[in-house]
């Protein structure tokens, strides 16, 4: 079974906003566990936050859809921008407005011109908000989350496996915040006492990964 | 947790209806989740325009009107407010003469501030800015995302809020602020966590007996938890701090600030240990502001924030203000 | 329960010396417990003397000041100050024009002014006394020790001692006073109880999902226990029960009182529904004061007192006031 | 063995001065309970209120005695108006205050001028705050105690068997009222909720005749 001969699934404007409907469903459904790990190292909003702005983009999305994948991110983003507030929604914003911007009015999309795009959004995310890896924030889940695409694609698998693998990245990639020390965002603020802890954006960011990758493998399933 | 709201979601929109209903002389915009000055914009006078997440009443809202801020952005409970209400509280109160956005040093904050001011100015409005970053319980390293803003950001309202009053054009009101906030320094204790309507549990555990040094206004956990203390031996660890960071050579104003959940009573009480201790360490204090001011929800516990002064400053603050938050000379 | 205090015993002491340090502009006299205008006696001007336990800051010591009381005698905690005080304060404030006692009707005060009234008489002062009984969940039956005094103080404080400021005299203050009084009616509800200093734990048990309906300000549990409810129901109750024993046919102030556990974020929101509250019932509302001003310590919770005012009670109302509690027109 | 014959307790300044120590002994020891009972049906200062006023009475006493019981009840009285506050202060004070003067200035009292002076400082409280037995009061302590002490004097009964009986009656007049309705009082708020709590100046009240009545028992001892 060769995982790149097998039929990806179309990177239209339809698909992401399958995606953004199964994002806004797990963000609402994990909203108070998000909110939980935004205490003990930040000020229990995360969830709420991540909740108001994907409802809210889900229905701007719904209410007039955007015809192209690049269209779909870039009003999300600016949903996102509009309606979250805090860190996340000008980091969220920013990433999927970058990547939607990235992808142009094509479509579809390729998986590379995707994965491009992607990659786009979250170094702008690093640019805005000065964070590195291993700063113990969302760009822990991201960065791996990209680069475990980019590794499957350019091995030649198709989307949804490549997306598999970034799921998996993000997984671990979240999992392994909880011993860093914070150096961005609120939880910098408790010094080594933010060791121990998961970062919530970290989580978040693992979960829209999770949604593209159920995206995926339902479209080629 | 109970709490007097209705659900969770509404909170911040019904407290805006009620600032509407309680307050006639302020133009609340509930929907766009503005606070202005009823006569904004004031002609030839710059535009001060603050904002943040909601939980720290009366800031900011509190702190709109005559002498102080043209118009506030609330945010969602502890959750920096959106680019698009500064957008539209620049523009409500832009007289031509440009705005000064001061912005609590938090990464939401900033980042949402800058959005912006990259937004206004696109619109045309001359937009400087101000951090204010005082509470030295974080460290200022590449290690942090800076120190938090806290107390200092009712100094740097009132002082550049006066000066704007008086007609001082965008850069010196902007340079002011920033000497304002340079000059102030503050530090926090917590006697016990907050709860956020979203969580409706305390966002952290404080056993009996303890309390946070250090804490911010969010309701995040501080940098050391010790064993209870006296009003007297928190003074003496907070002034400690504080004075060791701004190590003030000229009088100051300290704000003895409650964080919601403690009694004036105590805060008075604290305040004499406050003034104690800073005798004891020589600083002189020319003006006293005490009770709840900077707050974070229903937390029990205090801060000081102390701003050395000169004949300027005192001056300004001694201006006529009139907000709901803080009101005198007229 | 953690508190902001040295020890238990020196809490009102303490207070008090930091209300001086704070408050250049009134003389705090520490050792005899007082606080008095730095200008009194006002000459010509009746003086106006209230008091009553602590715990309920900023009444009665915050409301000193130009345009409000005279002097104040702050008693310990939820304990009504002693004659000693009373019969002080009455000196210190008489300029030959009578001084009027305020006093909220609890058996402690009521007997300790009483005693004050007659030793201060003896000593040449000519003293009036009006009760406040403001509290409609209290039965004012002669199985009760009568309805309590709450909100309504502030507002015969500030009313009468407008009036005093413009040198009536004291027939006309006291009947001004009772007026007030009599115009005015509240109620109080608890969502947690208070902890004093002296107990250090809660005064009674509120299970989580519960309040307690007619509380009154010294933690005491109120009428009737209930399920938790809405801000929106709690206004419904409120409204309803504060209209129909005043049943208002003129526009009225309207007091929602945090009694200070309560964040102003969420005595805000409460405020929109009473509004909404007083709209639905055709009350209309000339003025509105939303914010800790009678409270109980660190009880959450709220009050609404209503003041049914014609054209003189509004123009005292809107009269200057330079307190630490409330501040305006100067 | 007749009590009557009982060599009595001469009741003089010292007397009463021993009596002060042991009241504020006992005051200080009970002031928690005092205050535990103020808390359901109260405001929880009972205690902490008695204990600052027999503490301040106790020191003015020993600071200048007087030469005469009635001289010591009077202090006692003025020292507790000044210090204690509440409706306790007036009350007690008052009590205090018109059985010293009623005790005039000879010395020492007889048994019976002595019950006589305490009928009239119970009478006082009586009339200044408008109750009577059964609202709920410290009179419901009081009252009893007196009459006891009368009732057993007029039997022949010596002070120190008087003032034993007089324990008994204020006790069971403290603990009768647990089941009442308060009618007096901050209590009296709570309406029909007031009903099984024991009153805590009843209880005060019990606390003060018990240090009457130990004060001469030692005595006779
Ligand atoms: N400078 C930054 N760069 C990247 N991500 C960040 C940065 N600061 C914070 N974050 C992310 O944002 C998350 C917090 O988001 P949220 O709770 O919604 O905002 P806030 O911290 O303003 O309350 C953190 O868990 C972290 O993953
Ligand atoms: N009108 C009254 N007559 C007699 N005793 C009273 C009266 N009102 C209150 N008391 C007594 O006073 C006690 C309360 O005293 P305290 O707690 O010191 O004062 P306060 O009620 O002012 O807090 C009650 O338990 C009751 O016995
Ligand atoms: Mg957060
Ligand atoms: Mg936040
Ligand atoms: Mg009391
Ligand atoms: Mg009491």
């Amino acid at each position: 079974m060769n995982a790149s001969t097998a039929p990806g699934p179309v990177i239209d404007a339809d698909f992401l906003r399958r995606w953004l409907a199964t994002a806004a469903a797990v963000v609402d459904r994990e909203a108070d566990r998000l909110t939980e790990l935004d205490s003990p190292i930040g000020d229990a909003d995360h969830g709420s936050n991540m909740r108001r702005g994907f409802t809210a983009a889900h229905a701007a999305v719904e209410l007039e859809p955007p015809q192209t994948p690049g269209g779909v991110l870039t009003l999300v983003g600016s949903q996102l921008i509009s309606t979250v507030g805090g860190a996340a929604g000008p980091l969220y914003g920013t990433l999927l407005r970058r990547a939607g911007k990235a992808l142009g009015d094509g479509t579809p999309a390729t998986p590379e011109e995707f994965r491009d795009a992607l990659r786009t959004g979250v170094e702008a995310v690093g640019k805005l908000g000065g964070a590195v890896p291993g700063d113990k924030t969302m760009l822990d889940a991201l960065v791996p989350a990209v680069e475990a695409l980019s590794f499957a694609l350019d091995a030649g698998a198709g989307l949804a496996d490549g997306l598999a693998a970034a799921r998996i990245a993000a997984d671990e990639g979240a999992a392994a915040t909880v011993p860093l020390q914070a150096r961005k965002g609120r939880a910098s603020y408790l010094g080594p006492r933010s060791i121990g802890h998961q970062d919530p954006g970290a989580t978040s960011a693992a979960l829209l990964v999770a949604a593209l990758a159920d995206t995926a493998a339902e479209a080629v399933a | 947790m109970k709490m007097l709201i209705n659900v969770a979601e509404s909170v911040v929109a019904d407290a805006l209806r009620g600032m509407a209903a309680a307050h006639p002389e302020l133009i609340v915009d509930v929907e766009h989740r503005l606070i202005v000055r009823r006569n904004a914009p004031v002609a030839g006078k710059v535009g001060l325009v603050s904002g943040g997440g909601s939980g720290h009443e009366p800031l900011h809202g509190g702190f709109v009107g005559r002498g102080m801020l043209d118009a506030a952005c609330p945010g969602e409970v502890f959750t920096s407010p959106v680019p698009d209400q500064m957008v539209r509280a620049a523009a409500a109160v832009d007289s031509g003469a440009g705005v000064l956005f001061i912005v609590k040093n938090y990464t939401g904050d900033v980042l949402n501030f800058d959005m912006a001011a990259e937004l206004a100015e696109d619109e045309g409005v001359q937009i400087a800015k101000v951090l204010v970053n005082d509470d030295v319980a974080v460290l200022d390293s590449l290690y942090t995302a800076g120190r938090r803003g806290t107390g200092a950001t009712l100094f740097v309202e009132k002082l550049a809020g006066a000066l704007a009053e008086e007609g001082a054009p965008l850069e010196r009101v902007e340079a002011l602020a920033r000497r304002v906030n340079e000059s102030s320094r503050s530090f926090g204790v917590a006697l016990s966590a907050c709860t956020t309507p979203a969580k409706g549990s305390p966002t952290f555990d404080l056993p009996a007996g303890e309390l946070e040094l250090g804490v911010g206004i969010h309701g995040e956990p501080g940098r050391e938890r010790r064993g209870m203390m006296t009003s007297g031996e928190i003074a003496d660890v907070v002034v400690d701090a504080v004075v060791e960071d701004l190590r003030p050579d000229a009088p100051v104003i300290a704000l003895v600030n409650g964080m919601g959940g403690t009694p004036l009573l105590e805060l008075y009480g604290f305040n004499a240990e406050v003034h104690r201790a800073l005798a004891e360490r020589k600083v002189p204090v020319a003006r006293t502001l005490v009770g709840n001011y900077v707050t974070s929800l229903d937390m029990a516990g205090c801060s000081v924030t102390l701003c050395q002064v000169d004949e300027e400053l005192l001056r300004l603050w001694d201006a006529p203000v009139s907000t709901p938050g803080l009101r005198w000379g007229c």
